[in-house]
């Protein structure tokens, strides 16, 4: 497993081909990669901050769920931090493995989880000025599906 | 006890990171937060309403009833939005 | 959406920057790479045969029932003929999106389309020979799931 | 008529395509599916068990009851095992 936490943007095709390099018991490679959303929004571009450490830490956990659940071959996460303008890569995250279904379902489970327990916060720029981004329900609700074991507490914090 | 603040805490409290040593009576992080509360109204208001706001001991999310210990870090944040 | 059918192999870095570039309403972008398995399998090399035009028609009406089902930007499907060796692309599927539930749900069920519905067949050359690949029932059971309207007929032809 | 066969199926028939004028009582890909089994051994074995392949005519998938006019293009192949 490779994961990386970084300022600078990445190479989605450079990552893609490491991963699947001379492997020849590889059938699939599943990836997702976040973009900064703007214009529509009125947002001219966010910074996103984080907390050095943890999501390390909580990826090494995460994966190893992940490889309970599905026959993984391999995983890379990168997620960028710092000030980032729409259009920008934000998130990749590829799996491989031997069939589709499991590269699928380990890739989405492992986005829904950065969306919804890795520390990081989003401060995005508007004309009105910076706000924090809310956390939607629907990212929770996403990320209970899979009712894992290093969940973020709700509620009674 | 290293206490971190992430987000929109950190504005409020007014720091990312201070070094503190509770008094013995907070044994747990529902105790630690009752604790920072008293330090100034910039924690007050950061710490105000826990449904709002997420913890982690040690960087593994953690519930209020979690036992602390002086070595701990702390962190305080609110619900994550990265991805 | 773009659409080839070629036997020359493929970027799918290029084809992610083509898909994503200078569009700042594309929140998510999901992808899957199919590769040759080997090895493990005795399987030393693999011949895709194709029925031109079928595969182009054919998608052209699923990518259309995709973009009811979900709101989607752009799609790009390319999948190889020819003779292939283990380890190598045969298949490429990226699907943009606004949000990435819409992209993973779309780019999945294209490829259970791709692997159930395009006329497609492998011969693979093994130590023993070459032989035609059955169709594996599990491929179109998860097919059905999608319910699509252009199923390959079973059983009466 | 164009009839084209695809895969295990070519090598039967022993030709992947053929240019073919089936008699006024052809009328649907049933219909064909017969005719064609009298053309040749290489034929009848290649269409002897239609739960074993799949058609399609003018590059849509198509049951044995479908219609069929001179003009159409007309396939036979085995479960597709492509992506």
């Amino acid at each position: 497993m490779s994961c990386r936490v970084q300022l600078e943007d990445f190479d989605p095709g450079a990552e893609l081909s490491r991963l699947s390099a001379g492997k020849s018991h590889v059938g699939a490679v599943a990836s997702f990669i976040g973009l900064v959303r703007g214009a529509g929004d009125g947002v001219s571009a966010m910074t996103l901050e984080h907390y050095p450490g943890m999501t390390e830490r909580q990826l090494v956990a995460i994966e190893q769920e992940a490889r309970q659940r599905w026959p993984l071959d391999d995983v890379s996460v990168i997620h960028r931090f710092g000030r980032l303008l729409p259009g920008d890569r934000i998130v990749f995250v590829a799996v491989t493995s031997g069939h589709r279904a499991a590269a699928f379902a380990a890739c989405e489970f492992l986005v829904d989880w950065l969306k919804n327990r890795a520390p990081f916060w989003k401060l995005e720029e508007t004309d009105l000025g910076s706000r924090w981004v809310a956390a939607k329900e629907d990212d929770e609700a996403r990320a209970e599906r899979w009712e894992t074991a290093s969940a973020q507490p709700k509620g009674e914090m | 006890m290293k206490v971190l603040y992430f987000a929109w805490l950190r504005g409020k409290v007014g720091t990312g990171e201070e070094e503190l040593f509770p008094p013995p009576e907070v044994k747990t992080l529902g105790d630690l937060v009752g604790w920072l509360r008293t330090r100034s109204p910039g924690h007050a208001q950061a710490l105000a309403d826990t449904s709002l706001i997420r913890a982690a001991v040690n960087q593994d999310y953690a519930r209020l009833d979690h036992p602390l210990s002086a070595s701990d870090e702390v962190a305080f944040f609110p619900p994550v939005t990265g991805g």
